[in-house]
């Protein structure tokens, strides 16, 4: 497929374009960090952003959201949410990667989520290339960046003050043909700057964890290792991690009596809560810190590869930076990688 | 599925102006929690309620008058159902000037009570906790006799446990009493001997309480015997062992005055009629044993520990009398000639140590006679604040019968104030002394002194005429006030309850539970509750064994209303203890514990605990936070 | 490595050798920074460490090794909230060998996607006072790091409401307050009283003021769940408002000493209005 | 459009509801946007309820208790007067009008007084306004 470029200031003119047509999700600088908000101003949008604390699942999957409604006497009805055309600009490759994970999951028959798919399909994404990737980063080890990712319709790469365009989906090329003379073809020059930079961003994140995937299937077995004894001992039980993470989408549901009828709502559940696998009659199949600190581990490199063929991680390395005790999930993949 | 029935009152159509029923009705009727609505016409009417065919596991929401009214109405319903009570009478329909604010708000108020009685829990049986129909009454003077026959007199075992030989107490001692002048153990004494008959009383004498546990109706109360020498149930009363004792030691009963043998019984009219060992004088020559022919003295006796199991306890164990000696400016224990009033008693009595001629120590007889009143009351330190009650009219008396005895005495009474306030007190004593010639002089003496002939000085200010006086008798007698002994500080902190700044038993309300102490299950009756009178000590005795019957006459006690610690939750933070104002909640181990007798249900600890690890009725956080969101929904 | 440090390891290694302790609690450098570790054997006494980036409140881990004879590097704050969990019956002094660290202050994290980059001492350290933990079986003297302390005090109010907000209830907070060790959380929406278990905004409001009413009173403000939470809500200013009410009213403040029993919290003569 | 009315709980305690009947008894009359929830001593309020209320959108809450200095010896209110103290800190911290949180002294006999003090306070907030809770929690930073 042949790249495209666009110009600093073409770029400028094809957000204004898309925020005049839908509802564009971009990220803004907001109180010392990074996040994803619907724009109210084009010029708000910033990008040579690190990336944001927060990811863009909630976009996606709401941290509460309404699935339906009963009414004693008229029974149930399910108000379907309206979605508008909607744009997430500028996401990182890792975070787009996250999406086309929680498709394979989600959207897998026959259990499909309505909900996560009226969003997704109702949502172009665009995405920005990791020239300069952070230091808790490891989206080679799952090929999830640090250039390209695996859920993104665009994918724009900075090369000296011009944009390489490309076109990952058919959805992708139906935008670049809708604003056909703001995009050119890449000149040859551009093209070599880019290959450059792209060699250098993978040897660079390379050098820093490189491991066998494949070997991590056998995370399944090691249930009751001393590793996950030693990390249970530090954690605290909190749900940053998967709070933060893009790809975690365990959730609870819970209902409502609003006056004369009932609302049934979703919400974000961890499996690091301690109450999360407990039953009515008392029984945890989880009942220890090390069994929930294995099972998210083993959950995300081991069962949903063996499982949905893909990895429960994209090695954005929030986790990793915001855990408060410092469980740190590449010392899994160094150990069982 | 929880389905409520909703009660509507329109108090006899009284409400139908103020508030819109149909209204109400209609918005209530939207709640898919709601089965049934009805509106009555007046729910205080029984045959309304019986009509209503209500179900025993339903929930109930009545909107109505106030629910003080309301709960005599629902009595039989509270017992198994939910029951929620909403007021649109005063706080709604009576409150607002308009009709369609009240609607509105009835329709809050009772959003509020469905929502409520949606999460409570109904009432369980195992709420209910038995009693054990068995009383003990600590002490034995006349309140705690008294007592003890009234509640064994209705059908109830009793206990009595008394520290001395025999129970009787201070009325025991005495000579006679006011205002009548009669034979004190005259009237004591069959008293006594009826408690000694009665056979739903047992009396342990020589005996204390150790240790209290348990709550309201089951008590575990752990008593000492002190070892008597000698066994009652073998001693006949004879009296042989007496008549060969080598040993006499003062007699406690005669304020010491008059001696008896080292095995004595205190006093002829005791109960129970037996004899007893003092091992501080007894020289363990074994002149009794050989002569005792029922076998019955052991002088190896050791104290033995009896468990009792009651369900009310009555505290009736007295006051000590002030110590004079405290007093250094009366000089007693020093100057033979002044004396206790308790000690006159003693000497004036026919069998007292001197047949009941009033002689000084040196046998001369006493002629001119002073009182001293409230010698250790009404005064800080050495002695307490309050009156001691009795000494006015025990002095009057008192001077009477040296009168009676002995026309040509002189008698003074030094007062602060003359208190003759009770039945009879005006008119045969105080009046009578004033025309028998006593002089009453109003001062606090200063100064005993002695004269060179071995008379006594009283120096004093007459506080009426302001003028200083000396004034020479032949013997002083101070007219004690009480003192709470040390032994009842020791027992109120055994049984939890509370003592008054002077040292007396707390009440629960001074007003309306007078003999009610901080500890649900324990009454107090007597002088240990404050300074009174013989007339007041029986009076509260009886008001005890009243108490003591209802309680074990109302059936089961009702703990639905105690806060609880929910054991696997309670982490032992304490800070439940330290909201407690009744101190009800006791650390034990690394959790805590309610004294279920203490609680006065009033929720401080609930509130205080972060975690909701003590539950109190449906007063809990979700039902109330439930009500509340129902009271301010649209 | 500084002197410190190396009294540090000395010590650790000696009371694990002479089994004075079963367990040192401290800190370790690892690839994500400096985190909370477990020392059971004395020959691991090397990894401690001791720097501005030891955070995490290790008072926090003591009160799940009630039965176990435990030796724990303590900052002043933590050997604070350590004296408060002793009142509260939640730790055995006697099982507790406490390792007394002197506090310069600690560094704010660095956190995922932050703007800021250079290293800045936490606002809870500059206004703290008590370096030292007032109760403590060996001291070590700091002597590496010293930063300037002087306070900012131009903290501007904050808009607390739209700040609780940003709160995902991910927990945190609590989890890594050495107090919020309740058998079950009142405001964890496992039994929906006040919060309920899916995240509502105005939910959020309770969530916070409650959290704070548990705690007044034995907050040490040792910045535990302000460094831990992920979107750095400054909840150690909040509690401090409150502990500020409590040294006014009861003349109390949490930690100071053993001896101390926390005032019961109960009218005085002038709220009678 | 309905003209605002200030939405206000009342919690009272078993004497001063006596107090709140005996106002209505007696047809004293006073604003109808309060409504009373009963609890069995104003200790048991626990503050979180409190803050729950304004959550649910109550404009003020109000604590009637006994009055804890008339008592002789033991008054839990004497707590509620520590905590409504403190919760007034913590509004005001968080921006709300510690006025918003009121206690009462009403003993059972009080109707008259309770009418009266109740028309004051209701008076005030709606002075101050609606607490409008939603609004400022959505406020932008």
């Amino acid at each position: 497929m042949t790249l495209l470029s666009i110009t600093d200031e073409k770029l400028r003119i094809f957000v204004r374009e898309l925020f005049s047509k839908r509802v564009l999700f971009a990220p803004v600088k907001r109180n010392g960090y990074f996040e994803f908000s619907r724009l109210s101003n084009p010029e708000d949008i910033i990008l040579n952003y690190t990336n944001t604390r927060l990811s863009p699942k909630r976009l996606f999957l709401p941290q509460r959201q309404l699935l339906f409604k009963y009414y004693p006497k008229k029974g149930v009805t399910q108000e379907s949410e309206e979605h508008s055309n909607a744009v997430l600009f500028g996401v990182r490759p890792c975070d787009a990667s996250a999406l086309s994970v929680l498709d394979s999951i989600l959207l897998k028959l026959p259990y499909k989520d309505n909900f996560y798919e009226n969003r997704r399909r109702e949502t172009i994404v665009i995405s920005l290339s990791c020239i300069k990737p952070m230091a808790e980063c490891f989206c080679n080890v799952f090929e999830t960046g640090p250039i390209r990712g695996t859920g993104e319709d665009l994918t724009l790469t900075p090369v000296n003050k011009v944009f390489i365009v490309e076109v990952r989906t058919p959805r992708g090329m139906m935008i670049v043909e809708d604003f056909g003379k703001l995009f050119t073809e890449a000149g040859r020059e551009i093209l070599e700057e880019y290959k450059i930079l792209i060699r250098e961003a993978v040897n660079e994140m390379d050098r820093r964890l490189r491991i066998d995937k494949k070997k991590l299937i056998g995370l399944e077995k090691e249930i009751g290792e001393e590793f996950f004894q030693l990390n249970a001992q530090r954690c605290i039980e909190c749900s940053i991690c998967s709070f933060t993470c893009p790809v975690c989408y365990c959730f609870e549901t819970e209902d409502f009596l609003e006056g004369d009828h009932y609302s049934r709502f979703r919400g974000w559940d961890t499996c690091v809560h301690p109450l999360f696998t407990k039953m009515a009659s008392g029984l945890d199949p989880r009942s220890t810190k090390a069994d929930r600190i294995y099972h998210r581990f083993c959950h995300k490199l081991s069962r949903i590869p063996l499982a949905f063929n893909t990895y429960g991680c994209v090695g954005c390395g929030r986790c990793v930076s915001l855990c408060p005790t410092g469980i740190d999930i590449k010392e899994v993949l160094e150990k069982w990688g | 599925m929880k389905k409520i029935t909703v009660l509507l009152c329109t108090c006899g159509s009284t409400l139908l102006d103020n508030i819109d029923f149909n209204m109400v009705s209609r918005e209530l009727s939207r709640n898919p929690l709601v089965k049934r609505i009805e509106v009555l016409d007046g729910i205080c009417k029984s045959s309304i309620i019986k009509n209503l065919k209500l179900d025993a596991a339903e929930r109930i929401v009545v909107a109505a008058c106030s629910n003080r009214l309301l709960e005599a109405v629902f009595k039989s319903l509270l017992s198994f159902s939910n029951v929620e009570f909403v007021n649109i009478r005063e706080h709604c329909a009576w409150a607002c000037r308009e009709r369609e604010e009240a609607t509105s708000k009835a329709i809050r108020l009772l959003n509020g009570g469905i929502n409520k009685v949606v999460r409570s829990n109904p009432p369980q049986s195992s709420d209910c906790l038995g009693i054990v129909r068995e009383a003990m009454v600590v002490g034995g003077g006349i309140a705690g006799v008294r007592c003890a026959l009234d509640i064994a007199n209705a059908g109830y075992r009793v206990y009595i446990i008394e520290k001395e030989p025999s129970i009787g107490g201070i009325m025991a001692q005495l000579d006679k009493t006011f205002p009548t002048l009669d034979c004190s153990i005259c009237i004591e004494g069959p008293l006594l001997s009826e408690a000694g008959r009665n056979k739903n009383i047992v009396i342990i004498p020589n005996s204390e309480v150790v240790s209290v546990k348990g709550r309201v109706g089951d008590f575990r109360v752990l008593v000492k015997l002190n070892p008597t020498y000698v066994d009652p149930e073998k001693c006949n009363g004879c009296g042989e062992c007496a008549n060969v004792c080598p040993v006499y030691q003062p007699n406690k009963y005669d304020v010491d005055l008059k001696p008896v043998k080292a095995i004595y019984c205190p006093f002829a009219q005791a109960v129970p009629l037996k004899y007893v060992i003092n091992k501080d004088h007894c020289i363990e020559c074994g002149l009794c044993m050989s002569v005792c022919t029922r076998a019955a003295i052991n002088l190896e006796d050791k104290p033995k520990m009896l468990e009792l199991n009651v369900g009310a306890i009555v505290v009736a164990i007295g006051s000590d009398l002030f110590d004079p000696r405290h007093k250094p400016e009366y000089h007693y224990g020093e100057y033979d000639n002044v004396i206790t009033n308790m000690e006159f008693e003693r000497i004036i009595c026919a069998s007292g140590p001197t047949g009941g001629v009033l002689l000084r120590r040196d046998g001369k007889p006493a002629k001119r006679i002073a009182f001293i009143q409230c010698v250790g009351s009404r005064e800080s330190a050495p002695g307490i604040e309050e009156c001691s009650y009795y000494c006015c009219a025990a002095s009057m008396k008192e001077a009477r019968l040296i009168l009676e005895h002995d026309r040509d005495a002189k008698v003074f009474i030094f007062y602060n104030e003359l208190r003759a306030f009770g039945k009879g007190w005006e008119d045969l004593l105080y009046r009578r002394c004033l025309e028998d010639g006593i002089v009453f002089i109003r001062s606090r003496p200063s100064e005993i002194r002695r004269s060179p002939e071995g008379n006594l000085i009283v120096v004093y200010e007459d506080t009426l005429t302001s003028k200083r006086g000396e004034l020479e008798v032949d013997m002083v007698i101070l007219a004690l006030g009480f003192k709470p002994s040390n032994r009842l500080a020791k027992l109120a902190a055994v049984l939890g309850v509370s003592v008054d700044s002077q040292g007396f038993i707390e009440e629960t309300n001074a007003k309306f539970k007078p003999l009610e102490t901080k500890v649900r299950g324990v009454y107090v009756a007597g002088t240990c509750h404050g300074p009174k009178d013989i007339v007041e000590s029986a009076v509260e005795g009886s008001a005890a064994a009243a108490l003591v019957i209802s309680l074990f006459r109302g059936g089961n006690v009702r703990l639905s209303e105690i806060a609880r610690i929910l054991e696997n939750k309670c982490a032992g933070c304490g800070k439940c203890i330290l909201a407690c104002q009744y101190d009800a909640i006791v650390r034990e181990g690394d959790k805590v514990r309610v004294l279920e007798s203490i609680c006065n249900s009033c929720g401080a600890c609930i509130s205080s605990c972060p975690q909701e690890a003590i539950s109190l009725g449906n007063w809990g956080i979700e039902q109330l936070a439930s009500q509340i969101s129902g009271m301010l929904s649209d | 490595m500084s002197s410190s440090e190396k009294e540090l390891r000395r010590l650790a290694r000696r009371l694990l050798e002479t089994e004075v302790v079963q367990l040192v609690i401290g800190y370790e450098e690892s690839e994500v920074g400096v985190r909370p570790c477990f020392i059971h054997k004395p020959q691991e006494a090397e990894r401690l460490v001791w720097n501005p980036e030891c955070r995490l409140n290790l008072a926090r881990y003591l009160r799940d090794l009630k039965d176990s004879r435990v030796g724990v590097v303590m900052k002043g704050c933590d050997g604070r909230a350590l004296v408060e969990l002793i009142k509260e019956n939640q730790v055995d002094r006697r099982n507790v060998f406490i390792i007394a660290v002197e506090c310069n202050g600690v560094y704010k994290p660095l956190k995922y996607g932050s703007l800021r980059q250079e290293r800045q001492i936490s606002e809870y350290c500059k206004r703290c006072e008590v370096r030292l933990s007032p109760i403590r079986d060996y001291v070590i003297r700091s002597d590496g790091f010293a930063f300037n302390n002087a306070s900012d005090n131009d903290e501007k109010p904050l808009n607390w409401l739209s700040i609780f907000r940003k709160c995902l209830r991910c927990m945190a907070c609590i989890r890594s307050c050495p107090f919020c060790y309740c058998t079950e959380c009142s405001i964890e929406g496992f039994k929906p009283a006040l919060v309920h278990k899916l995240v509502d905004t105005m939910e959020l409001f309770t969530f916070h003021l409650t959290r704070a009413l548990h705690i007044v009173g034995r907050c040490v403000e040792c910045g535990a769940c302000e460094s831990s939470c992920p979107v750095e809500i400054p909840l150690t200013r909040l509690y401090r408002e409150l502990n500020q009410w409590f040294k006014e009213n009861y003349n109390y403040i949490p930690g100071l000493s053993l001896e101390q029993a926390p005032p019961p919290l109960v009218f005085k003569e002038r709220d009678r209005t | 459009m309905m003209a605002w009315k200030p939405k206000i709980i009342a919690f009272t305690c078993w004497c001063s509801n006596s107090g709140v009947d005996q106002a209505g008894f007696e047809g004293f009359k006073y604003p109808s946007n309060l409504v009373t929830l009963r609890v069995p001593c104003s200790a048991i309020v626990n503050p979180s309820l409190v803050i729950k209320a304004f959550e649910e959108g109550a404009d003020a809450v109000l604590i009637t208790a006994c009055k804890p200095f008339e008592l002789r010896r033991i008054a839990p209110s004497r707590i509620t007067a520590a905590r409504v103290s403190l919760l007034r800190r913590l509004l005001k911290t968080v921006g709300i009008e510690e006025s918003r949180v009121r206690i009462l002294w009403i003993s059972s006999n009080e109707g008259e007084v309770f009418a009266k003090e109740v028309s004051e306070i209701v008076g005030e907030i709606e002075k101050l306004g609606p607490l409008d809770l939603r609004r400022k929690m959505l406020e932008q930073l």
